[in-house]
């Protein structure tokens, strides 16, 4: 046995999609096959860009969407499997951020409202309630005054304090982040990611950081998770991934990086093509039609997940 | 486009369906026995018995349901109890009446309606948007029947301009054809002009003024085909109030379509009329709604992409 | 070089729950013949309203309250309605953030860019048509000719902005101002877009006035940049002296705040608070309460824009008149 | 912010500032700072103050003959005039208040309860029980509203409470869809999705989540149901199928009105009115409560 604190084997979601009642049934595969790994006071980024099943994955870890298949091991125990009274007592060990925190909070309850439900949940005693909440208000830089306010009176980079707030309230092992920075301007953006990363010091907590931006990742994530269209092609140590990317869907996101350094801008691969559809993937390797390497292997056959140069990679390439 | 007007039928012919059991349910859901309610408190027992067995309401349920869908099929919607003559004659008789007036309502509301509504638009936030929209509030305050009377009263005992007559000539059905279009015309105005409010002020309209275009152009190609989606939908929605208004401003007017049918029908408990016309209203609306959706499928080329997805 | 684009203290006011609101505060900035001007700056900072202002596209509440835009020999802002409808989608189109809802979603692509090129270039029939088909494909669209009769939902977001793109360039405009054109996009087809943008620049030899928050655009594609922040020009100068020697305490905490490769395993320096709102400028410096190297008098004048040197002016009390020597 | 590590410290020295009473006021403040909901309410008020008090504040008992004022035009003794036997319209009026408030109020409570029960379980359950659910209405949604009331009459017999009953039933499937249409929005919401990722139990996100938002979409349909149940029971009064005479209600006057037109517009024109007023500030209220509940939808 392993000693990771997640560990996430052959994940899959498929969703029913139905034009109407009188057709056949169709499934779009949005995750399929996702293995990863999540270890003590680390953080594994996933990255990808829109419809490649990131945020499915996230939701589908906290069984907030009913995986189709998998197993999704919590020290040690596979939660895909506990009733959902269970499911609900260890959500107090794994918690999430959205990424709009307007959206995800009732506009109408107070901070202090919105901040006692976890304690609710889990059910703290209520003497201790207002201590843990502005402790926690203190954690993430904001203070009691704030406490009666509504959602709708803070700044966007407030809000996602609360947000964060209301997450790490009742000391989780696990937070899952979705997209928690993209909301937000890039001097506040910072904010937020020191205070972050200042949080899983001070708690021990893990991350899964889910984002679709490659310059946020490589900041703050120590692992990382690149998916397309459902499947992750990439996975392994940050340093090994953006020295020398292995997939030629991770070279060309990473080399579509903006610099900040105008001499830095030189080669980038731009990568030719859409996005197909997930409810329409191409056959064999799904990345196919967009890579400058395909061969007709590609086309036919799906490459497997192997270890290569200290990461692992789904590529024909590399066989 | 085929696929969705083909689901479309298939679903209105699920509720139409549903209808047909509403409307045959009708007669069980009388408290006490529906027949001597009809033969009237004097008559014998004999003649509840001969009544009970003509209608058929001694057998079991389903056979008298499908006996009912299978006469029904045949055109046949049974006999009026009160002047014996076929239930679908009396309607086909009456209902030309009912179109007349509804269609002319409708006419005059969707003129009102929208002219208002983009009067109001026009002017948004000035006296002409308040004034047009307090009418709107107003016309779905005022219970129709008033207006009806309030026009008659006004219009041709006072002035004697549309005299009180039995006819159903054009001059006639101006004074109804008002009243249903005013209370019609509210909702048509006020979405109206909402609609346009929000589409002027969507992102592809100040794609085409960057373009350069004029503003009529602006209005006309860009923002009113999108203003006319909810439109026409509740113009759809429209035509079941007019319908059912009808039956009441028929009333007023002394009108001698459905409306006046159903009540005389109500009020003398002859049953398989008041089945027959329920059912034959379901049908027509149908009927209308899916003419409605068809339209707004070609106004909206988006409509066919309504995936519905599940987990 | 020869100047396109002339803005002089321009000035964009909107209504306000109490009276009017000063959004664009007396911005200057010039786009010249061949370049690719940006406009940076944080969400709230006026630089999509100062977009807006150039060809007077603000909704009712907005209106520009002064100064002069310059475009050519003609003062935009002198120009009536009529006039202006010449000059929009002709000599200077626009491209918007999301290209979703930039496009009528009840009409054909072919219909949309049709009719720009029917109202400005006078063309009928079978002419547009092929003309937007060339369009298309100048723009990179496969299969033009079947997309002509299609509408936009059919389409995905790097398509919608292609076709934007097309509408945009269909009268060889002189400039050609986009809105955070790639914000709306995902990074591989951000750099599609991008890339297509510079090499239509050289093709059709036209300016483009690029306004952006990501300074990543602005090192990939803008050969000069202005800095926005609450309302005013905060620093004017090319896009490489911006990014190595910026010179206003605002840029350099933008540029610092922003991940990259050089700040890994760093903490990342940012600015505390955030940007104030147009009814929260004081008399001040409007970045004093956030400035690391604030001194007295940045709360009680609002510096002026000084060139410090030939082609950087910065709006800052650290910068004097008299260090360079004019 | 402060250090991390003097967050730990205890905060037994601090104190904890105290919930502003006003807080829960909001909603009903916001309401009266629009002029004219006030005025609307304070008008509704008025009426029901009417209705409590019509025995007090009519001058004749509303069913008393005055066999020497047959259509008698308004007048110092008979202020709105009398009818063809002589009643007097204004004791009629004032006492119609009672028939119609309690009538309209009774009718949308059926649509109300109803309503929104089936909406409720068809949005939280969803599935099959929403799918069979949602059809039936769809079935009945068929018929025209009023075309439906009748046909519930005719099941019924026409009295005052079987057009009651009438037209609440009537109603029930335009509201069960509304709310359920509202209660999908919120349960699709960011911030449900938020409770149930802190593992909130359902009774929990029911109670503070999902009814704190679906009852101001439940306050505005239901005023805006009002106005169409005081109208639908009236115009069921009036072509006979409703209150029967001698019953001192709008609708039923209206009926008898309409007979004498030439000879007394009176008959005709007060209870109408009356009708208008009340379902108009009704209305308007409706739309200013939309504003406060819905900001978007802007009316």
């Amino acid at each position: 046995m392993t000693t990771s604190l997640l560990q996430v084997r052959d994940l899959e979601k498929r969703f029913r999609a139905q034009k109407s009642f009188f057709q056949a049934k169709q499934y779009v595969h949005a995750v399929n096959g996702v293995s990863l790994e999540l270890n003590d006071k680390e953080t594994i980024g996933i990255v990808g860009e829109s419809g490649c099943g990131k945020s499915t994955t996230g939701r589908c870890l906290l069984r907030l969407i009913e995986p189709t298949k998998g197993e999704i091991l919590f020290q040690g125990r596979d939660i895909t499997k506990l009733s959902k009274v269970e499911m609900n007592k260890l959500r107090k060990e794994i918690q999430m951020v959205f990424q709009d925190p307007m959206e995800s909070m009732n506009p109408k309850l107070t901070i202090r409202e919105i901040l006692s439900e976890p304690l609710i949940a889990h059910k703290i005693p209520k003497a201790q309630h207002v201590e843990l909440i502005v402790k926690t208000l203190d954690l993430v830089g904001l203070s009691e005054k704030h406490l009666f306010r509504y959602p709708h009176e803070f700044s966007g980079g407030q809000r996602q304090r609360i947000g964060i707030a209301r997450a790490i309230i009742l000391r989780p092992k696990i937070v899952v982040l979705d997209e928690p920075v993209s909301a937000l301007d890039v001097s506040v953006q910072s904010q937020i990611l020191n205070l972050l990363q200042d949080l899983q010091e001070e708690l021990g907590l893990s991350y899964i950081f889910i984002s679709h931006d490659l310059g946020v990742v490589q900041h703050i994530v120590h692992r990382i998770g690149v998916m397309y269209l459902g499947e992750m092609v990439e996975i392994g140590e940050k340093e090994k991934i953006f020295d020398k990317p292995l997939h030629p869907y991770t070279q060309a996101l990473i080399s579509a990086i903006p610099k900040s350094d105008p001499d830095e801008v030189k080669e980038r691969i731009i990568l030719t093509g859409e996005l197909p559809s997930p409810s329409n993937p191409p056959s064999g390797c799904k990345f196919h039609p967009r890579c400058m390497y395909a061969t007709d292997t590609c086309r036919s056959a799906k490459p497997e997940m192997r270890e290569v140069e200290g990461r692992k990679v789904a590529c024909h390439l590399y066989n | 486009m085929k696929q969705f007007i083909i689901n479309r039928i298939l679903s209105s012919v699920i509720v139409i369906f549903g209808i047909s059991i509403f409307s045959f349910l009708l007669i069980h859901l009388i408290p006490g026995d529906p027949v001597k309610i009809m033969v009237g408190i004097n008559a014998t027992s004999e003649q509840v018995e001969k009544l009970t067995h003509q209608m058929g309401l001694d057998r079991p349920l389903l056979v008298q349901y499908s006996h009912f869908i299978s006469n029904l099929i045949q055109g046949d919607f049974g006999t009026s109890l009160k002047t014996g003559r076929p239930v679908l004659t009396e309607i086909v008789e009456r209902f030309p009446e009912t179109i007349k007036l509804a269609s002319a309502g409708m006419l005059f509301a969707i003129i009102i309606g929208i002219s208002m509504g983009v009067l109001a638009a026009r002017y948004k936030d000035s006296l002409i948007d308040t004034f047009c929209m307090g009418i709107a509030t107003l016309g779905v305050s005022i219970p129709s029947f008033w207006l009806g009377i309030l026009l008659v009263m006004i219009f041709s005992v006072n002035l004697n301009w549309f005299p009180i007559a039995e006819g159903t000539g054009i001059r006639d059905v101006i004074l109804p054809a008002v009243t249903l279009g005013v209370v019609g015309s509210t909702m048509i105005s006020r979405l109206t002009r909402n609609g346009m409010v929000e589409v002027l002020s969507n992102d592809y309209v100040r794609t085409a003024r960057a373009k350069g275009l004029d503003e009529r152009l602006i209005v006309f190609r860009h923002a009113f085909r999108n203003v006319l989606i909810p439109v026409v939908t509740v113009i759809g929605l429209q035509i079941a109030g007019l319908l059912g208004g009808a039956v009441i401003i028929e009333q007023v007017f002394n009108w001698p379509g459905i409306g006046t049918l159903a009540i005389g029908a109500i009020l003398s408990r002859d049953f398989p009329l008041i089945q027959g016309i329920v059912l034959f209203m379901g049908v027509v609306y149908v009927t209308i709604n899916i003419l409605v959706d068809i339209l707004y499928s070609i106004i909206d080329p988006r409509v066919e992409l309504s995936v519905k997805e599940e987990s | 070089m020869e100047n396109v684009l002339e803005v002089k203290e321009l000035t964009t006011q909107f209504k306000g729950k109490v009276g009017y609101l000063t959004v664009v505060d007396k911005v200057d900035f010039t786009v010249r013949k061949g370049e690719v001007m940006g406009i940076v700056g944080e969400s709230g900072c006026g630089k999509s309203v100062t977009s807006l202002s150039i060809l007077q596209l603000l909704d009712k509440k907005g209106k520009v309250s002064g100064g002069e835009i310059r475009f050519k020999d003609i003062d935009l802002l002198k120009q009536g309605e009529k006039e202006l409808r010449k000059i929009r989608g002709k000599e200077i189109s626009m491209i918007f953030q999301d290209p979703m809802t930039s496009l009528n979603p009840v009409l054909t692509i072919g219909k949309q860019i049709g009719e720009i090129i029917v109202k400005h270039e006078k063309q009928k029939g079978s002419n547009v048509k092929s003309k937007v088909v060339e369009l298309l494909q100048l723009v990179g669209i496969p299969r033009a000719n079947e997309l002509f009769h299609e509408y936009p939902h059919r389409l995905s977001g790097g398509m919608k902005q292609r076709v934007m793109i097309a509408m945009a360039i269909a009268c060889n405009p002189s400039l050609l101002i986009a809105d955070e054109p790639t914000t709306a996009l995902d990074v591989t087809i951000q750099a599609q877009i991008l890339d297509l943008l510079r090499s239509l620049k050289d093709d059709m030899d036209m300016s483009i006035l690029l306004i952006t928050h990501d300074l990543g655009v602005v090192a990939e594609i803008c050969d000069r940049v202005v800095v926005m922040y609450a309302g005013q020009v905060v620093e004017t100068t090319d896009s490489r002296t911006l990014l190595r020697n910026p010179r206003h305490p605002y840029t350099t905490g933008l540029i610092e705040s922003t991940p990259q490769q050089s700040t890994i395993g760093k903490r990342l320096k940012s600015i505390p608070g955030q940007v104030p709102t147009p009814d929260e400028y004081g008399m001040g410096c409007r970045f004093a309460d956030r400035c690391p190297k604030a001194m007295e008098i940045c709360n009680h004048g609002v510096p002026p824009l000084l060139m410090i040197d030939e082609n950087t002016s910065c709006r800052c009390w650290l910068y004097k008149e008299e260090e360079h020597g004019v | 912010m402060t250090k991390l590590s003097e967050a730990y410290k205890p905060i037994q020295a601090r104190s904890i500032p105290k919930a502003p009473l006003n807080v829960k006021f909001d909603t009903l403040k916001k309401i009266m700072s629009y002029k004219r909901a006030k005025y609307c309410l304070a008008f509704l008020f008025l009426i029901v103050i009417i209705g409590v008090f019509a025995p007090i504040l009519a001058p004749y008992n509303p069913n008393k003959l005055f066999y020497d004022a047959l259509l008698q035009p308004p007048s110092k003794e008979h202020l709105l005039g009398t009818d063809a036997i002589g009643r007097d319209t204004l004791s009629r009026l004032i006492y119609g208040v009672r028939v119609t408030l309690s009538v309209s109020v009774f009718a949308l409570g059926i649509t109300f309860v109803a309503g929104t029960f089936i909406g409720l379980i068809c949005a939280y359950i969803g599935g099959v029980v929403d799918n069979i659910l949602m059809r039936i209405m769809d079935i009945l949604l068929a018929l025209p509203s009023i075309i439906l009331a009748l046909a519930i009459v005719a099941i019924l017999g026409p009295s005052l409470t079987n057009a009651m009953l009438a037209v609440g039933i009537a109603s029930i499937p335009g509201f069960a869809r509304l709310i359920r249409g509202a209660a999908l929005t919120i349960k699709s919401s960011g911030y449900v999705e938020a409770s149930r990722s802190i593992g909130s139990s359902h009774s929990w996100i029911l109670r503070r989540q999902f009814l704190p938002n679906v009852t101001g979409v439940l306050i505005v349909y239901t005023t805006l149901f009002i106005g169409v149940a005081i109208l639908d029971t009236a115009a069921l009064s009036f072509i006979g199928l409703g209150a029967q005479p001698p019953t001192s209600e709008w609708g039923t006057m209206l009926s008898e009105g309409k007979d004498y037109l030439y000879e007394a517009w009176w008959l005709a024109t007060f209870p109408g009115l009356a009708i208008t007023a009340v379902v108009f500030s009704v209305n308007f209220l409706g739309d200013a409560l939309r504003d406060v509940f819905d900001p978007k939808s802007k009316g």
